[in-house]
């Protein structure tokens, strides 16, 4: 059931120039979240900011009863979301969306670049809680980029690139030597990030008919169905991406890959 | 306490509250949300004879205090509603009102027959004026002919309350509203959205893929209370004022400017509570002010 | 360093940045905030025949992200124009336009005669859709007929450029452009402002006196970007944008959407330096992108 | 000549549950500002306020180099303004209007109803500059919207009517007993405050054939001239309150009084 509540500033914290996490503590219990799903968030006081603006779950902490959220700035809605402080509270209607699927114990690969790690936090965990070990590799510009690499290790082997080799492997993502197909032991792939990144990844993945599903960010208005704004084109016709997505499963989108 | 029951002719609703078409999907998505029998109407989705795909993505556009949609009337046709969504929502304690389409006048008499049948759905709002799809849609709510054309058509094949939706983009509102009042319409419901743009400066593209799309929200509502207004004074039939409202003081306006009810949209999509929060307000102004029923503030501007 | 020069056919202007009519005074208002012969242009409040007196007071009401206006064409007349402000303001370093307004056609006549005798006004703006006024105005705008009309009666007596100034408040932009076109005018500016209306709930009375005005303000931007990239594909004749401009970004907006030169309206009231702060953003802009002129991307929008 | 700066907020305080004083530092030496003068300041970050708001110049500390304001809650603008606090900075643009005009030695009333009493501190200091010693009359609902008073009686003596009675004398600030116009003596009044006070005001100055000013409070787009929105009826046309304005002899007003 989706929740529209008022969640009060618990921590916000910058990682590095541009990219922050914000914890906000829940009015009351929370309710099971799934690794893909997104909130809603309300930005107040914004003359230019009309609608709410979507982020994906980064964390969730039931004992603290806190939600997290990995935010990059990109416009005014996420600056002002990275002045908020614990003083402030902040409107959310959550947990929206579908979720990630959770295999059988197989070998897994998650592939996120840019606030494409976002959601791969919860899903690490989450495939750690069911005894799967999974492998992440984390793509960005420069060694700035490459966040939250102690939290991930709790659950994942972390593997790098980054474009200018500051850390990990030269070169882009889908550069990496783990896509290096005799050696790809991995059945399943989730990814998220930039869409030609995502369409890569795809790309191989279909290739070498590996399972693969992807977390979108079309534009939304509402985030809960109502408005069919957010659609992605799916076999089955146009599919929204707030509620039948954001997570796809490759083989059900009409990408040219 | 004060009276918050209203009539649209036969209609009867609760209150004065109604969820704009497209807005609102069934009503289904937000039901996590509030009761919303405590609505006094909900107008659904625009249907079409056909399944529609809608328009490619993107779709929407932020403005300020506003949105662009492009949406297109992306649906999955009326057999489909009348097999699949209506035995589901048939039996919400609210009046369930169905928004139709077509791109021509034959497809809208085909929609409206087989909505007729329907026992619980006791009106339909015809929208002569979606600016998303390119045949038919606003080109009828443009023009006086036309807009008659389809009204009387839809009149003779549908027996229960006829609301028809009036575009904004047009030079003499009150000539359209004149015209669909002639032909039939038991009441007039306005504004659908203006048509606008949006560009990305960076990329030097259309945000939309259709490039031009509706514009709604708070930003309209100046020409949309000025649209009420002009209606009112030049029509018998109940109007329904809609363009956009956010709160009860919002409300209050319409229905001094002749609004016998109102809808909400974009509002929806900010805080799906809003329709309650609303209700609450509007009984709360007239407790204020001391006024026994909202049907003695319905035109009541003193100018 | 780009190159921000552009032309309005025989009007030659060191940026496109204008001032719009009834928002900058005759200018002197600003001289205080910044130097205001970096303007591209300036165009002066509109100017009738005989004195005008306006519209009652109230004459504003904010809306969301905009404002009502209901001023009228308050003017001192265009003889008292000539003798008293035209002599302070000529030697400006920059393109003094004239507004200029009327209720017959006789009247745009006698004015635009006496202006067309002014050395230092290289050009006029012929307003055919001020809301504000009982006569004439706006009903010159509305219809293709009076539009042509007045354009062709105007460019007979006047024979410097002749800029016809569009209102939004109509169903089909395109055929309005087209007859002012046809009727010989030299160039096209849109949006004047949108009709609107603002009521006060807690009053029950309507904030204008004359009940209805202009909306104006970034709430109308989307209208206004779809027009001009409307009129920018069906006239030849240049296009001069505007409505809702705050910013760089909008004039890149308008520019791609076809406009060759854009006006400032009631971003002024807001931040009276917010002109030459554009002027700035828009040569910031064509650096990044490395673009050499302005001119480069009037219509460039790649649909 | 008007300016237009950011200053900072040097001090904020209530002064009862709507009104309070905010006093702004400005980033250079001031320039000279009059009685009756107002700026016209940018509320920031505020969704529905999309244009500035003008207040009276309540005070100015040359040596501190502030100006201050009387401020009354009443909508979006003003709630947002009480916000503020030494953090925040704020746009003006300022000194805006004519001011009040100083008399030769005479005695002079001032009347001040609700946050009318704003521009006549400044007032009563020049007056006080001039050597003239002012009567102020401030009137209100209850005591608790009699404000300031320790600031007037540095310049004036004070006298108060509320309408309940609870400090002063009990009535309309018109009811004062200052109005027996056999006692009255003064051969100017200054005004401002509700429309209805000043021409109740206005009326007893004209039947007594005493000067009269008032200081209007119009809404206003643009508030220095540019707009034509802010225009009130004169003898000699409609003129502009922002710039020809606020203050105004009642002869030259089309009042019917
Ligand atoms: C399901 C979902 C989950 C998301 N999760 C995260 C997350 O965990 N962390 C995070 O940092 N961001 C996430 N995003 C993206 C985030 O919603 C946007 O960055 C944010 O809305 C931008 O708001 P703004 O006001 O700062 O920028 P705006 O002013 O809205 O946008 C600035 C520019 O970016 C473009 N833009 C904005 N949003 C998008 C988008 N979604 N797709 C393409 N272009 C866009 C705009 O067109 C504009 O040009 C997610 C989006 C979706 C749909
Ligand atoms: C020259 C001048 C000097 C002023 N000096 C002071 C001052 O020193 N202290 C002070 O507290 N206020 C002063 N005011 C009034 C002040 O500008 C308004 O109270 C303020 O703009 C309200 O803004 P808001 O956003 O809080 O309310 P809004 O949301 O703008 O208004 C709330 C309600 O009040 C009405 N309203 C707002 N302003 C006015 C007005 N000026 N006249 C009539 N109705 C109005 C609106 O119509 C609305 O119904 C002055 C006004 C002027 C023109
Ligand atoms: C996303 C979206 C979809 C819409 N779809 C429809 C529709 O199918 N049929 C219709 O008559 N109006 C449709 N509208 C218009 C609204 O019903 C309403 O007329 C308009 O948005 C103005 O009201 P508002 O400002 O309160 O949103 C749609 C509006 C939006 C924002
Ligand atoms: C207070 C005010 C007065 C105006 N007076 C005139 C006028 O005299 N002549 C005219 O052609 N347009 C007039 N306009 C319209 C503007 O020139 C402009 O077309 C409109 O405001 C849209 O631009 P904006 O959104 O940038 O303000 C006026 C607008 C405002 C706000
Ligand atoms: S964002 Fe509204 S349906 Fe997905
Ligand atoms: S407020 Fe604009 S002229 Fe006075």
């Amino acid at each position: 059931m989706k929740k529209i509540q008022d969640f009060n500033v618990y921590a916000n914290h910058r990682l590095n120039s541009d990219t922050f996490i914000l914890e906000l503590k829940a009015p009351e219990k929370l309710p099971e979240i799934f690794p893909g799903q997104f909130a809603q968030l309300k930005i107040n006081n914004h003359p230019q900011v009309f609608l709410r603006r979507p982020f994906s779950i980064h964390d969730v902490d039931y004992e603290k009863n806190t939600i997290s959220f990995y935010i990059k700035i990109i416009g005014e809605g996420t600056r002002s979301l990275q002045k908020l402080n614990k003083k402030n509270s902040i409107n959310a209607i959550y947990p929206l969306g579908n979720s990630f699927s959770l295999p059988k114990k197989i070998n897994v690969l998650l592939v996120g670049g840019g606030t494409g790690v976002a959601p791969l936090l919860l899903l690490s965990k989450s495939l750690k809680n069911n005894n799967i070990s999974p492998v992440i590799l984390i793509g960005g510009r420069n060694k700035n980029d490459i966040l939250q690499i102690k939290e991930f290790e709790k659950y994942c082997k972390v593997l790098i690139t980054t474009e200018d080799g500051t850390l990990g492997e030269k070169g882009l993502v889908t550069q990496h030597s783990v896509f290096q197909t005799d050696k790809f032991s991995f059945k399943k792939i989730y990814t998220c990030g930039p869409e030609l990144m995502m369409k890569a990844i795809g790309k191989f993945a279909k290739k070498n008919n590996i399972e693969c599903e992807v977390s979108l960010e079309n534009t939304m208005a509402c985030g809960f169905g109502a408005c069919l704004c957010c659609v992605v084109e799916t076999r089955e016709g146009n599919k929204c991406v707030c509620t039948e997505g954001p997570v796809f499963n490759i083989k059900d989108l009409k990408w040219q890959i | 306490m004060a009276d918050l029951k209203i009539k649209i002719q036969k209609l009867e609703l609760k209150n004065p509250v109604m969820t704009a078409s497209g807005t609102f999907g069934y009503g289904e998505e937000y039901t996590d949300f509030f009761d919303i029998s405590k609505l006094g109407g909900i107008i659904v989705k625009g249907i079409t004879i056909n399944p529609r795909e809608g328009n490619p993505y993107p779709r929407m556009a932020e403005t300020a205090s506003g949105m662009l949609n492009a949406v297109g009337l992306q649906n999955k046709g009326v057999d489909y509603f009348i097999k699949n969504i209506y035995p589901e929502i048939k039996n919400y304690d609210t009046n369930i009102i169905v928004n139709i389409n077509g791109s021509t006048i034959e497809e809208y008499i085909q929609v409206a027959e087989k909505i007729n049948e329907l026992d619980k759905i006791p009106a339909i709002e015809l929208n002569i004026s979606c600016p998303n799809v390119k045949e038919g849609g606003m080109a009828f709510g443009t023009n006086c002919s036309s807009a008659m054309a389809v009204t009387e058509a839809v009149r003779k094949v549908y027996s229960k309350t006829l609301i028809v939706k009036l575009s904004p983009n047009v030079t003499e509102i009150t000539e359209i509203a004149k015209a669909v009042e002639e032909a039939g319409a038991d009441s007039i419901s306005l504004i659908n959205t203006l048509l606008g743009m949006a560009i990305n400066a960076e990329t030097r593209k259309p945000v939309l893929s259709t490039i031009t799309g509706g514009l709604s929200g708070p930003a309209v509502k100046p020409v949309a209370l000025r649209m009420v207004w002009q209606v009112y004074n030049s029509v018998k039939i109940p109007v329904i004022g809609l363009g956009g409202i956010m709160n009860a003081s919002d409300v209050i306006e319409f229905i001094l400017a002749g609004a016998s009810a109102i809808q909400v949209g974009t509002a929806n999509f900010i805080d799906p509570q809003i329709t309650v929060k609303i209700i609450d307000g509007i009984e709360e102004y007239l407790n204020k002010h001391k006024i026994d029923s909202i049907t003695e503030l319905i035109g009541a501007l003193e100018v």
